[in-house]
């Protein structure tokens, strides 16, 4: 009968092991999701600001190579990919570094965390903890599959799973079990197991979500003032910073779509009819690649219509949070002015905590690449108590200026393109570029071949239905 | 069998020095209640005719959003709102609903906003399934309204919001939708005294 | 018999004027829709920032009396009530003074061209120049009825037409046609007839609609920069202030609501079922008062979760609109300050020029009171542009004051009340009031004994049919 032939379907014909982190293991068993899964590889769409094309965040708004100066982001930062690039970018990438060998930084494991299924079989030989603290070089040779089917499914019956450790430690602090969610939660969950904001506890790396006071972005800000926490301290402005990380899970609780229960998998992995079966698209992508099937069905406007409700959401919200990155931007440079002229730590102190504050409501924003569709509101209203307090520190230090004989506008340096702005932070991006591609050439293979040595003894699932 | 009507029917006599007003009582309640029976159409009901629904003005903007729907050539309104797993199932879902609505409809006390309820919804989910069944096997939307209210999946109408009355309901929505014009039950030598 | 009447149609029984004032002659041919505009005399509702119950808006925020100071508003400035009461409020407010003779001001006529249906009456006998000429106190014998049928309807078939000669000349102005415009604008336009920005232009203070350059806030700005025009110059920082006045229809432009074809008619003047009839419900008034008929046709949430969304969008906006409002606050008092320590114009001109668009900006939000549910990211955007300019205003001062001498924060008044707010400025609250209620005692029944008079006169409609 049709019911319970429904109920089977999903239940592989191959026996998968629980951490199977091939997803081509997976693709024997579904072959039509892994090949809308495989799709992910086309990298030509681009929106007025997403899409799955290469963008270089840093060199379309250089603004950024002064907000985090001092930061491995000033460095090197692009906008995301498809799932299946994880692994490569996360090679390619400037921030990651060029380690000579297995115990060399800058990173540690923890930079894994959300890259890809290797990451839950590995951990479970080892403990969470343990894993953090390896140095990210450390398992090269054994984190090599782009994130896929072990991240989001159990391989028995295909429901939705979660890996993330940290999560699921996350919501027991909150007193909340996340084990035994409904469907509909879940499939907005699998994706917040990596699209949320994080950060590394203590020496251990430990990966953790700051979630404990609530979600909001005064929430985790007031987590963090506690724990008296910066990522790093900038060097114009001697700021203890908060770094944000793709908060799109927290802001999300702010959208109307949230609120009427629409989770991220009914846009960004909405279903499509496959020859005569409806089927979820695992090309997860910007929906504006795919409207007829994400958006039209719940709409009935036209594509043009609805790209245009999108694109006035992220113009107004974009269009005032560069406004707030100029003010940042003359703040740093302003604050270091000060402290060049004599300026002393309590003269500075207010100001500093105006500038970490505003920074981090604007990073919050930032970081979130979909934020200003998914909540465009929340995100103004961030964006708007930013620019007050960016503002009000820029008003105390024009009064600290003129208390050290200093009363004019602060003269500030060309960062014009990405080139001169790290030129103007003391980066260089050639040499970094160069040293990377030497290390992709000459490092980076060994580690590749190891693995794939590691993974041919690995027996390919059998067939047992 | 015909004496376990007549047994069964008998339980329901009322003592011998009751008849009288019983009898009259029933009498005026069985009028009543054909009055309202008839004058409400409740007999509609019955019938699959969808043009048979928009009896009741109410239903005036679900008739004009279904008539400009994709399935106006292939499902009805009974299709669709009345259970067709088995035929004892469909009367009685029938007979509850229509009495219900034709009651509410005639002592006139029908909210601003009508909606479907659980039973309704149910039963709607169950006819998606049973027409789209097939195409839908795969995901986990294919569930039943217990599962959907538990948050395992959602009514096919949460994504298919169009389907088939659109999103808005209101007459402002239909202004010159025309729904076939119900027969006045005025007969015409009343009407003519009114004038 | 219910079905047979839902057949009839909107010609009227009774041969009614092309501008009959009073709305009860109306009402015989139709009974329904007069009852349910009767009921707007019902002034118990109060939601959490609207609703029709009287509110002292200078009470509830005493910054207002700041940033109105010099002008009229900043006596009396009450939330709206129902559309019934447009006659007796402004009567009733401390704005339009105590003219002793139809020769005295403050205020001319064009104060009543939104205030009833008497105006259209009125303005085709003389011309609308003529009229708005004349002192508010030469119609006070003129124009009684409030707002009402005449002012949205054609007598001789109902249809929906508009009153507002100056929108129809915004609209020529434009090249657009207002006058063969579909229902379903009309349902929107013959608001827009009087909740729209507007201006007195020149001595004749004639009624105009700043749109030529556009409808939204910064259009509307250039419009006024480039006459220079401005309501009244600021007494404490001397800012030439634009007023803004319930753009609502402006604002409107930015909903979703809008966008997706729904009209203002569609949330405050929905249809309900009186007996079997639908009609048009024509109690005007707050939606959320009204949920059931207003948005749960089109939404199948329940109140409370509606009414949830609503309140999260104003109380988002209010927020950052509060913080506006201190801004501004201390602009106009820093400005002064400045002044008062001997700055120049050269000096206060940018100042001045951002204080003008911030407090512009402030005030197209607040002054209309359904934009924070209406069109919440617009507002909270231009919200945000306030906030910028504004804190640019108070850093340039600081730079002037430091230039001049002072470089600490500039002492600011007790404003924690209307009075202590109003006494800051100069206004004797109770003086004005007692003023206005000899007037209501002693001339104005004078003129209302006349225009019963004049009525008397009229016949009531005939009955046709
Ligand atoms: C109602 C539809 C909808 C829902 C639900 C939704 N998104 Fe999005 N998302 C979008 C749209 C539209 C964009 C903008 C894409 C663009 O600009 O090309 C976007 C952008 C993104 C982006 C940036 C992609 C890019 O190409 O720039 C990420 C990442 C993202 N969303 C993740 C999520 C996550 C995680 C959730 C759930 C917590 C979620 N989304 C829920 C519609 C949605
Ligand atoms: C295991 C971690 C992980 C999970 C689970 C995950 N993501 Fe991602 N996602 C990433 C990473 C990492 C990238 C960036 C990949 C890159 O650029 O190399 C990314 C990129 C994206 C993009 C950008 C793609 C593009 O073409 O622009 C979207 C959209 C997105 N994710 C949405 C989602 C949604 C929706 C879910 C859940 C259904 C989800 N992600 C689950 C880690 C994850
Ligand atoms: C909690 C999950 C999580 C952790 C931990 C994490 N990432 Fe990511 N990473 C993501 C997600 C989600 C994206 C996609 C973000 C977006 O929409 O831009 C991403 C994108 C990326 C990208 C592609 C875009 C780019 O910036 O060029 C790189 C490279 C990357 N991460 C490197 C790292 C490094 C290095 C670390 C450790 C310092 C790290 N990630 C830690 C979740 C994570
Ligand atoms: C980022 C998270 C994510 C990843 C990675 C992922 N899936 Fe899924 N998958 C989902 C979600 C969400 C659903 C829909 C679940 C539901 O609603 O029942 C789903 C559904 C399915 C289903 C059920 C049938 C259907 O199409 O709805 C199958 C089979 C499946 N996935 C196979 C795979 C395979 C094979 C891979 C690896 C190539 C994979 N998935 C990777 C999130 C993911
Ligand atoms: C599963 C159903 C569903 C999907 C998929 C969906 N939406 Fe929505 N959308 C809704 C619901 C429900 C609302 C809330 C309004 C309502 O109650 O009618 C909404 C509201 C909106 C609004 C008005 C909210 C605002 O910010 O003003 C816009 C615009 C919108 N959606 C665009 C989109 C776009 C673009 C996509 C695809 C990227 C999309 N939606 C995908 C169901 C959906
Ligand atoms: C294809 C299936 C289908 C057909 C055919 C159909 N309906 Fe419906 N009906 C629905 C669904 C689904 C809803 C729920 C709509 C909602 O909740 O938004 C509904 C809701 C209703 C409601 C409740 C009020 C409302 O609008 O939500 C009424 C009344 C109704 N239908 C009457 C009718 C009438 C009369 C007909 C025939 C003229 C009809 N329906 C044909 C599926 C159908
Ligand atoms: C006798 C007048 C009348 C007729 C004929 C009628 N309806 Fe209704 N219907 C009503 C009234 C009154 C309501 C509102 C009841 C309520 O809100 O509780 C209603 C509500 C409904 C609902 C939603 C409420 C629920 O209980 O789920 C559906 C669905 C519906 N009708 C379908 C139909 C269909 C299909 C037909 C034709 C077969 C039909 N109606 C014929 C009067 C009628
Ligand atoms: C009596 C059988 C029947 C019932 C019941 C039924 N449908 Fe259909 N539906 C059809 C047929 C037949 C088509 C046309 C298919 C085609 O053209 O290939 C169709 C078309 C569709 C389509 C595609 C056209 C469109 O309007 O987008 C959707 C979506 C759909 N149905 C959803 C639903 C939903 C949701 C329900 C329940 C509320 C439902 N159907 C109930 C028979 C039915
Ligand atoms: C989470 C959202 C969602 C839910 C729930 C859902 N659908 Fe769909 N459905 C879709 C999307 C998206 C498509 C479009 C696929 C495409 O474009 O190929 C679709 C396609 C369809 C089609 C084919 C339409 C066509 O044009 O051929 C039918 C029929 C259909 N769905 C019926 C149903 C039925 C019946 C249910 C409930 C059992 C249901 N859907 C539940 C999202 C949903
Ligand atoms: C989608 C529904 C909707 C539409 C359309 C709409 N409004 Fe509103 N309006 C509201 C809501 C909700 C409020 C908030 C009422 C409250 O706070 O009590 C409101 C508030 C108002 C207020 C303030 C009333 C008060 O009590 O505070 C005015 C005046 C107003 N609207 C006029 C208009 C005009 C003029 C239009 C068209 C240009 C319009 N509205 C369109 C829903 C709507
Ligand atoms: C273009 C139309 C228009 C003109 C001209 C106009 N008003 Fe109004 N008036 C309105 C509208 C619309 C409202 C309701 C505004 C709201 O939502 O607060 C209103 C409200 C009022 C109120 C009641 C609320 C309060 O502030 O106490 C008074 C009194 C008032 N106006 C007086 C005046 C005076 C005096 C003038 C001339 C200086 C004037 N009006 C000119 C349209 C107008
Ligand atoms: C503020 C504007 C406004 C005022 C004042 C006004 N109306 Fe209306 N009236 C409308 C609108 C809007 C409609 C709906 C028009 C449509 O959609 O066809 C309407 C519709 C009507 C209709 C058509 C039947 C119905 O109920 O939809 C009648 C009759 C009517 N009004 C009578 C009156 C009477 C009598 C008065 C004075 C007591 C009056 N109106 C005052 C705006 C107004
Ligand atoms: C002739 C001018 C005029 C027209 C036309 C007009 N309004 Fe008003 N409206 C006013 C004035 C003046 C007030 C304030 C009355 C007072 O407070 O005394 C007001 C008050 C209101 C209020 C506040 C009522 C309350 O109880 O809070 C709402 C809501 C409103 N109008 C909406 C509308 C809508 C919607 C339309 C069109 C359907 C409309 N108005 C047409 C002038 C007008
Ligand atoms: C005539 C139909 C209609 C009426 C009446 C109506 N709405 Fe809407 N509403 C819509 C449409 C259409 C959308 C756009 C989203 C979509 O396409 O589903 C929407 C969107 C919304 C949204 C999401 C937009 C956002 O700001 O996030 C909210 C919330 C909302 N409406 C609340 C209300 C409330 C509250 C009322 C009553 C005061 C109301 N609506 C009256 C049709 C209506
Ligand atoms: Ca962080
Ligand atoms: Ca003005």
């Amino acid at each position: 009968q049709r019911r319970t032939e429904a109920n089977l379907m999903n239940i592989p014909r191959y026996k998968i092991d629980e951490f199977e982190p091939r997803n081509e293991a997976w693709g024997l068993a579904f072959p039509r999701e892994y090949q809308t899964y495989s799709q992910m590889s086309d990298t030509l769409f681009r929106s007025k600001y997403g899409g799955s094309a290469f963008r270089d965040l840093l060199n379309e708004d250089p603004r950024l190579v002064i907000l985090f100066a001092g930061y491995s982001f000033s460095k090197d930062y692009n906008q995301a990919r498809g799932h299946v690039y994880s692994i490569v970018d996360v090679h390619n990438t400037l921030r990651t570094g060029t380690p000579a060998n297995e115990n060399e930084g800058p990173q540690n494991s923890t930079c894994w965390a959300c890259k890809g299924p290797d990451v839950a079989r590995v951990i479970t030989q080892m403990s969470p903890a343990d894993f953090y603290k390896t140095k990210w070089s450390a398992m090269l040779s054994e984190i090599v599959n782009p994130i896929g089917c072990a991240n989001c499914h159990n391989p028995s019956d295909m429901t939705l799973r979660l890996f993330q450790i940290p999560l699921k430690e996350a919501y027991e602090r909150m007193g909340k079990n996340v084990e035994s969610l409904p469907l509909n939660k879940m499939r907005t969950m699998v994706c917040a197991q990596c699209h949320s904001e994080y950060y590394f506890k203590g020496d251990g790396k430990y990966l953790t979500f700051p979630w404990d006071k609530g979600l909001n972005v005064e929430d985790i800000e007031k987590y963090y003032d506690e724990y008296a926490f910066a990522d790093w301290i900038h060097p114009l402005s001697k700021t203890p910073i908060i770094k944000a990380q793709h908060p799109d899970f927290e802001l999300f609780q702010h959208s109307i779509h949230y609120q009427r229960g629409v989770s991220c998998a009914d846009c960004h992995m909405p279903y499509v009819t496959e020859g005569s079966q409806k089927i979820t698209d695992h090309k997860v992508q910007s929906p504006l690649n795919n409207m007829e099937a994400s958006c039209m069905v719940c709409h009935k406007q036209s594509k043009e219509t609805l790209i245009k409700n999108v694109y006035e959401r992220q113009d107004k919200v974009h269009h005032q949070k560069i406004a707030l990155e100029d003010l940042l931007v003359k703040a740093h440079i302003e604050a270091k002015y000060a402290w060049d002229k004599g300026a002393n730590e309590k003269m500075m102190e207010p100001i500093l905590k105006l500038i970490r504050q505003a920074q981090w409501r604007w990073d919050f924003v930032a970081a979130s690449h979909g934020a200003s569709f998914h909540a465009p509101l929340e995100s103004m209203r961030i964006i708007a108590d930013g620019i007050e307090k960016a503002s009000e520190a820029r008003l105390l230090l024009s009064r600290v200026l003129a208390s050290l004989g200093y009363n004019e506008p602060v003269p500030m340096p060309d960062i014009s393109s990405k080139e001169k702005a790290q030129a103007y932070v003391g980066i260089d991006f050639k040499k970094l570029k160069q040293e990377k591609e030497a290390w992709k050439k000459e490092r980076l293979p060994q580690w590749l071949k190891e693995a794939k040595e590691r993974e041919q003894k690995m027996p390919m699932p059998e067939r047992i239905m | 069998m015909f004496k376990w009507v007549k047994q069964t029917l008998k339980l329901f006599q009322p003592p011998p020095n009751w008849r009288v007003p019983v009898i009259v009582l029933a009498g005026i309640f069985t009028g009543t209640g054909l009055f309202v029976f008839y004058t409400s159409r409740a007999w509609s009901y019955l019938s699959d005719e969808p043009a048979t629904c928009v009896n009741c003005h109410i239903m005036r903007p679900q008739y004009v959003t279904w008539h400009h729907s994709s399935h106006r050539e292939h499902a009805t309104c009974n299709d669709c709102h009345v259970p067709h797993d088995n035929i004892f199932r469909k009367y009685y879902f029938k007979a509850n609903d229509g009495l219900r609505h034709a009651t509410i409809f005639t002592l006139n006390t029908y909210p601003q906003t009508i909606y479907m309820h659980k039973p309704g919804q149910k039963v709607v989910q169950e006819n998606c399934i049973r027409c789209h069944g097939d195409l839908t096997a795969m995901v986990k939307a294919n569930v039943d309204l217990d599962a959907i209210l538990a948050g395992n999946g959602k009514r096919c109408w949460d994504c298919h919001r169009e389907v088939p009355h659109g999103t808005v309901k209101s007459l402002s929505a239909t202004p010159f939708g025309t729904a076939p014009v119900p027969k006045t039950d005025t007969p015409n030598w009343l009407k003519k005294l009114i004038k």
